[in-house]
């Protein structure tokens, strides 16, 4: 007993087990099922019913079997490469799709620390970068697979992506600068852990989102865009460039592509709830307790390790589900537009924000 | 469209590229060979013909009813409007004279027609800029109305209900019956269209200032229906050349200011508001009376008849041998289609068979006008303009 | 080229009784990622089918995906004439394996009354189709039909469909009559 | 066919500018009709367009009716209609077949863009070629189509396929109009 | 320390490659192939592809991408200010100000001359 | 020729301005008509339109044109008399008609051969009401047909005879119809049927 109690100590172990829970059994679950959720709650947005019929005898899950009906299928699909392309990075090319979506979960807290123990696969101390350095990868799998992909359509998509991540890179940086400042650092645990303190006496909890609600916008916007989900998923483009980046691919590979979109959903309703709604906290709740205008309920740490992630996650779903409301709601920007509104308002917009938060920081220091 | 000034060319190829005809913004049938300069279309060749199905030599060979199924197939999201064009034309030819019943159910028809023909565009439009939701609320509208003209014809979309001398059958009560809650709720889809995309900035951006194209050059290319009028010529056959009881009702010819995709989708929206109220006052003046009269030459007696008198049975074999058969002449009738002028122009030989059958399709001339659209739009505008002409293979390859 | 392509390995047996094959199958069906070949007034009803009041979406057969790469079926909604069936043909031959091909309506089917020297008397003329769905256009009660149809096929056929089997000698006809 | 009695006013205008242009008229279910010589014909056009009294401003429509056994044996037919005055106007005009020149006609898509169009398709389904026109090539039917469909002569079901065609088994061939398969039929009386 | 911080990173990585590559293993393990000439053609829409997918595109991309290096590189300057925003004070908000203003003429300048439109 | 009545346009309103380039107040007027279409059919299904369709089946026009059936006589003879009208009118010629006669003369013709290719036919009805007889219809409810063969739609005489057994008549009620010449025939041709 003592001697798992050891291993458990050692950080890295901690890691491991962290990232088997975390990383592979919410994230990539939570991906796989926002696969048939969306299906779902587009068809109870659009007055249908959605996919209900595959079943194992009577049991039908409402749907839920699809899943794994599609996931079997696509294995089970011819994996085609066309002419002329480039194999080496047609093949590995949807491997880069995965980076950002997973590896963004490094720095996450999806619960306050009890002791020394903490609910984050590691804590490095220039969080907020490393998230951004991490973001910026996603560009890759599709830029790699449209480019390896001989086909113009695809080429067009490719293009359209890397373009638009690097719009959209800029000011999503610029956007966070605010948060920083706000919090005085880029450790995302410290982050989130300021994000419990409160204006009027504990009243009005400092979360991002009202810290910065510029920012908040410019940063989801932002996100939106790196995800490619609509309105601005000009590299998919589904109406004119049929496919985009992924026209080509079939079968597994296509899955994967698939997959990594949905799990980058998840990945950027965690880091905006992270950054912007207070991550973990529940407003009011201490370490120790609630706490709110005088009175106060002392509550054990586990059962606030448990609320806090049980915030976590109800928020990281909200968020999953409102983009993909938002993307059954709006249609989507013509290419150009995408890239005015990145360079012509959203940057110049988080400049002034970025001053605008200096001038009053300064002042109300 | 503003022009950067950076030299237009830094040693990078223009790419040709196949737009269609498989092709989601195509609906199938188009094909756009462009040639981008970036994403920006530098040159269009329109291809069309990848439906064509042989229309006119099938109606040379066949009796003048006959073609009534092949006109359902034209402009195949409002079928009855093409019945009514082709039978209009055919009772010029004959001289029949169509009861007024007849004469304002076909309105009622045809306005529903029209009402579908525009929530399938402006819904396909919707869907083609990403709005997928709008596009589906739309088809449910239009699922509302088929069900109407269901109820009369005894199909979906193609009905086959018109025929010389009045219709195939009469609107049953149950019509009238399902008749305002079905409007109520396609007004009421109508309604909850104008508040997701009118006034969405991402839906006015797609649709504002492309594919302009000013009243003159319109005319030039011999657009008609709502693509002209979105120009701001209020031309409407409805009005210009009254044909059935159009003179009896009310109703306004929406016109746009500026001629580009976005006056388009409003022209229509307004359009089928203005259907809607065309319906409302046809309805309430719908005298009773018979839906069809009989003319020997023309078309089958009343059932009773057939089977009741020789007269009427050698009538009924004469005129399903030998086909109607008009006088010698030539006749040309339009009238005001989903998408514009629908002319027929047919020579009758006195024979059972239309000697040439020839229709007018309004968006043939849509279509040719694409690439002066297009050119110097973005690729992403191919889908809205696209749209927005609302291109029917049928009636555009026949 | 020639009409066949060659029958890749895992299509050699043509009919399946494994549990394996039977739980594979079962996925595929439900799995329909459709190519929506929509040329005609066929291609209304297609969009009727998948909008509210119908759903096709219910079967799993809901992502129209116009790359044939990533489709499964194979919905030509409309006429084929002879300037189109290349292009049906070529888009068929790039579909990925498993693919199958459902006729939707007269015209796709046989050529319905267009009988002349534009369109293609059926589309089994130019591609193996798996499911004819007759009506002109057909309801989309009938298109769901076709669907569950297609699913059958699937079910006890495996990934083949049609493609090699001569229908004249198989007696499993797969009618439909739901009413 | 007679011109009636009274010269509709259109008409007369042609006549008036271009005497000897018009040879025939009529006005049969108030579609008020002129023929036009074909070495006339573009003049008339034109002036049908830019006369302030006519003012032809949309082309409504062109094609072509095939005469078999007639002489001339096409002809090509043109609606116009004018916007602004609200008057339409059929003008036809003769094409014979034979000789070299003969199956030809001045195109008049100079006056209007939209008889671009009109006239590759009816160059398309009756090889009439029109002189002058841009880009005359196939419309509807493809390049290695022999033959042009909507003439008379041309049989309704003479398919020209562009890809092998599989054998398929219908039980009625109706190319040919007769029972491929009779076997299947049920013949016993009732 | 260092180790101990990315050491998980690394391990996400192979997570990451692990997570995406099974289904690049799988499908090729699983799924039939067929090597048909038709097949393999690039898709257009049902037409033969003219020419390659790989071409040299128009400059305008590879301007935006320009135009980011410049600006990524700016807004990384940005980031230890920020984090040391506070003891900086109004000294560090001028001098960052000149920074910005300079930036934002960039910006401006880039406007102007076009390399923002996408025609 | 109508006289023209003097057209009243309107000329439509183009939408712009300030708050709409705000984006925001349209995308969240947007989110709420999709929100309240998502909540009401996710807790109560109010807004769902959806048949589901094998198991629930929506009316269907008593009009609605189905495959066809051909009926017979009270004492079960069929009624067509083999005239060709239905194929002469059929633009789909999809009606093959092969006439014959009973050996004891007691009808005058009646159709060897009737098969319909229902895969060719257009459902335009026209053979309904080209026929003379009202020995052809087209109200057996059957209104959704998919097979994997293409034989299994070519439909004889007696498919079509079955079909007018099995057409639901109280669903579809047969319009009613004067006395008819063959009604009026006498019964002697009853012992011959079947």
């Amino acid at each position: 007993m003592d001697m798992i109690l050891d291993i458990l100590t050692i950080p890295l172990v901690q890691a491991v087990i962290k990232i088997l829970v975390f990383v592979l059994g919410f994230v990539m679950a939570v991906g796989t099922v926002l696969t048939l959720m969306e299906r779902k709650w587009m068809s109870a947005v659009q007055d249908r019913i959605g996919p209900n019929r595959a079943n194992i005898g009577k049991f039908t899950g409402h749907g839920a079997l699809h899943i794994a009906a599609d996931g079997v299928k696509s294995l089970l699909k011819e994996d085609t490469v066309p002419a002329g392309a480039d194999r080496f990075l047609y093949l590995i090319a949807p491997l880069f799709s995965y980076f950002p979506a997973i590896l963004v979960w490094a720095v996450i807290p999806f619960a306050g620390p009890i002791g020394s123990v903490t609910f984050q696969i590691t804590d490095i101390n220039t969080g907020l970068v490393f998230i951004f350095a991490v973001t910026s990868l996603g560009v890759y799998g599709a830029v790699l697979g449209g480019y390896a992909s001989n086909n113009k359509y695809a080429l067009l998509g490719a293009i359209r992506t890397s373009s638009q991540m690097l719009s959209y890179e800029v000011f999503l940086g610029l956007s966070l600068i605010g948060i920083f400042m706000v919090y005085g650092t880029v450790q995302v645990s410290k982050i989130v852990e300021l994000q419990n303190t409160y204006w009027f006496d504990g009243l009005i909890p400092k979360w991002g989102i009202f810290t910065q609600p510029l920012a908040f916008f410019l940063f989801f916007t932002g996100m939106l865009a790196e995800a490619k989900r609509q309105p601005f998923d000009q590299p998919e483009g589904e109406s004119e460039i049929i496919a985009g980046y992924y026209l080509e691919y079939s079968g597994a590979r296509f899955s994967a592509y698939m997959l990594a979109e949905y799990v980058s959903i998840v990945a950027v309703s965690a880091i905006t709830v992270t950054l912007f709604f207070g991550g973990y906290q529940i407003p009011w709740l201490f370490p120790d307790g609630f706490h709110l205008l005088g009175y106060s309920l002392a509550l054990p740490p586990v059962v606030v390790a448990l609320l806090q992630a049980g915030s976590f996650i109800t928020k990281t779903l909200i968020f999953c589900w409102l983009i993909i409301i938002i993307r059954w709601t709006l249609p989507r920007f013509r290419f150009d537009q995408t890239m005015d509104l990145g360079w012509k308002k959203m940057l110049p917009l988080s400049m002034a924000n970025l001053v605008v938060t200096a001038l009053v920081l300064l002042l109300t220091a | 469209m503003k022009r950067s000034n950076l030299p237009l060319e830094f040693g990078a190829e223009p790419m040709d590229i196949e737009i269609g005809p498989s092709h989601p913004a195509m609906h199938g049938i188009t094909r756009l060979s462009t040639r981008l300069d970036g994403e920006v279309v530098t040159a269009v060749e329109v291809e069309i013909g990848y439906l064509h199905r042989g229309f006119e030599k099938e109606c040379e060979n066949s009796t003048y009813v006959q073609v009534i199924p092949y006109t359902d197939r034209l402009n195949y999201v409002s079928p009855i409007l093409n019945n009514i064009g082709y039978s209009l034309a055919v009772e010029k030819l004959f001289g029949l004279d169509v009861p007024k019943r007849a004469q304002y159910a076909r309105v009622i028809l045809g306005e529903l027609s029209r009402i579908s023909d525009h929530l399938t565009c402006n819904g396909a439009m919707g869907m083609e800029v990403g709005a997928m939701t709008v596009f589906l609320w739309y088809v449910k509208a239009r699922e509302y109305l088929w069900e109407l003209t269901e109820e009369v014809t005894g199909a979906r979309l193609t009905h086959n209900w018109t025929r010389f001398g009045g219709n195939a059958n009469d609107l049953p009560d149950t019509f009238f019956d399902m008749l305002e809650e079905r409007l109520k709720k396609v007004e009421a889809v109508l309604e909850e269209g104008v508040k997701m995309l009118f006034k969405n900035k991402i839906f006015l951006d797609r649709v504002k200032d492309v594919g302009v194209l000013s009243r003159e050059r319109a005319i030039e290319y011999g657009f008609t229906g709502p693509m002209l009028r979105a120009t701001g010529e209020p031309y409407d056959l409805r009005r210009a050349e009254p044909y059935l009881v159009y003179n009896e009702l009310d109703f306004e010819i929406p016109v746009g200011t500026v001629g580009d995709s976005y006056d388009r989708f409003l022209v229509r929206h307004e359009e089928m508001l203005q259907s809607i109220s065309i319906i409302r006052q046809a309805v309430a003046k719908i005298p009773k009376g018979g839906h069809y009269q009989h003319d020997r030459r023309a078309w089958l007696p009343d059932k009773t008849e057939v089977y009741g008198s020789i007269e009427g049975l050698i009538d009924h074999f004469k005129v399903i041998m030998e086909g109607s058969t008009p006088p010698k002449g030539e006749v040309y009738q339009a009238i005001e289609g989903g998408n514009g002028e629908l002319g027929f122009y047919l020579v009758s030989d006195g024979t059972g068979k239309p000697y040439k059958c020839r229709v007018r399709p309004p968006c043939f001339n849509f279509v040719s006008a694409l690439p002066e659209m297009l050119i110097g739009h973005y690729v992403g505008d191919i889908v809205p303009i696209y749209g927005s002409i609302n291109m029917i293979g049928g009636e555009l390859e026949r | 080229m020639g009409v066949k392509t060659k029958a890749p390995a895992i299509e050699q047996g043509a009919f399946f009784t494994t549990r394996l094959d039977a739980v594979l199958n079962w996925a595929r069906k439900y799995s329909l990622f459709q190519y929506p070949f929509a040329t005609a007034c066929c291609g209304m009803e297609f969009m009727a089918t998948a909008a509210s009041h119908y759903d096709q979406a219910r079967f799993g057969a809901e992502i129209p995906r116009f790359s044939p790469r990533q489709s499964d079926v194979l919905w030509v909604a409309g006429t084929i004439n002879h300037k189109m069936a290349p292009i049906v043909k070529r888009v068929h031959e790039q579909m990925a394996h498993p693919k199958w091909v459902i006729a939707f309506g007269a015209c796709a089917s046989s050529g319905g009354f267009y009988q002349n020297y534009a369109v293609v008397q059926g589309l089994d003329r130019v591609i193996p189709v798996d499911v004819y769905i007759g009506g002109c256009p057909p309801r989309p009660e009938a298109v769901l039909d076709g669907l569950i149809a297609l699913q059958d096929l699937i079910q006890t056929r495996g990934p083949t469909g049609h493609t090699g089997i001569n229908p004249r000698q198989t007696k499993e006809v797969l009618l439909l009559s739901r009413q | 066919m007679t011109a009636p009695a009274e010269t509709p006013p259109i008409t007369a205008r042609v006549e008036e500018k271009f005497p000897g242009a018009v040879t025939a008229s009529h006005q049969q279910f108030g579609d008020e009709t002129i023929t036009v010589a074909k070495d006339q014909y573009l003049a008339v056009m034109t002036l049908l367009r830019n006369d302030p009294t006519l003012k032809f401003n949309l082309m409504v429509d062109l094609s072509a009716v095939d005469f078999l056994g007639q002489s001339p044996r096409f002809q090509v037919v043109v609606h116009l209609k004018s916007l602004s005055l609200g008057h339409r106007l059929r003008v036809k005009v003769g094409v014979g077949e034979d000789g070299p020149e003969a199956c030809t006609l001045p195109t008049i898509s100079k006056l209007w863009v939209a008889a671009d169009w009109y006239e590759r398709e009816c160059f398309d389904m009756y090889g009439i070629r029109f002189q002058g026109h841009p880009n005359l090539k196939r419309l509807l039917l493809y390049e290695s189509f022999v033959g042009h469909p909507l003439r008379k002569d041309y049989d309704i079901h003479l398919q020209q396929p562009r890809v092998e065609l599989r054998p398929v088994r219908e039980r009625y061939d109706y190319q040919n109009r007769n029972l491929t398969d009779p076997s299947e039929t049920e013949r016993r009386p009732l | 320390m260092i180790a101990e911080q990315y050491l998980p990173v690394l391990i996400l990585i192979g997570v990451a490659l692990v997570v995406g590559g099974q289904f690049i293993v799988m499908g090729i393990a699983l799924g039939p192939t067929d090597k048909s000439a038709v097949k393999k053609a690039p898709f257009e829409a049902g037409h033969l592809s003219q020419g390659t997918g790989f071409r040299r595109y128009s400059v305008r991309f590879y301007m935006v991408a320009m135009i980011f290096l410049i600006f990524d590189v700016e807004v990384i300057f940005f980031y230890p200010w920020a984090v040391k925003f506070r003891e900086l004070g109004w000294m560090g908000f001028w001098e960052l100000m000149t920074f910005m203003v300079i930036l934002v003429l960039g910006l401006v300048y880039a406007w102007r001359k076009g390399a923002l439109e996408w025609e | 020729m109508q006289t023209a009545k003097k057209p009243s346009v309107k000329t439509v309103q183009r939408q712009g301005g300030f708050l709409i380039d705000l984006y925001l107040p349209a995308i969240i007027g947007g989110l709420r008509i999709t929100l309240r279409h998502f909540f009401r059919n996710v807790i109560t299904q109010s807004d769902v339109v959806t048949i589901s369709y094998p198991e629930q089946k929506r009316r269907i026009s008593p009009r609605w044109r189905g495959r066809h059936r051909l009926t017979v006589r009270e004492d079960g003879f069929i009624k067509c008399v083999a005239c060709y009208m239905c194929e002469t009118v059929c633009p789909a010629k999809c009606i093959h008609i092969e006439a014959g006669e009973m050996p004891d003369k007691s009808v005058e013709k009646y159709p060897v051969v009737f098969d319909i290719d229902e895969l060719r036919c257009v459902f335009c009805g026209l053979c309904v009401e080209a026929c003379p007889k009202d020995a052809i219809r087209m109200d057996t409810g059957i209104y959704s047909m998919a097979s994997t063969e293409r034989v299994t739609f070519d439909y004889t005489r007696n498919m079509l005879m079955d079909a007018h057994a099995k057409t639901d008549k109280t669903k579809f009620p047969s319009t009613p119809l004067p006395l008819t010449q063959e009604e009026a025939l006498p019964q002697s041709t009853a012992k011959l049927a079947g």
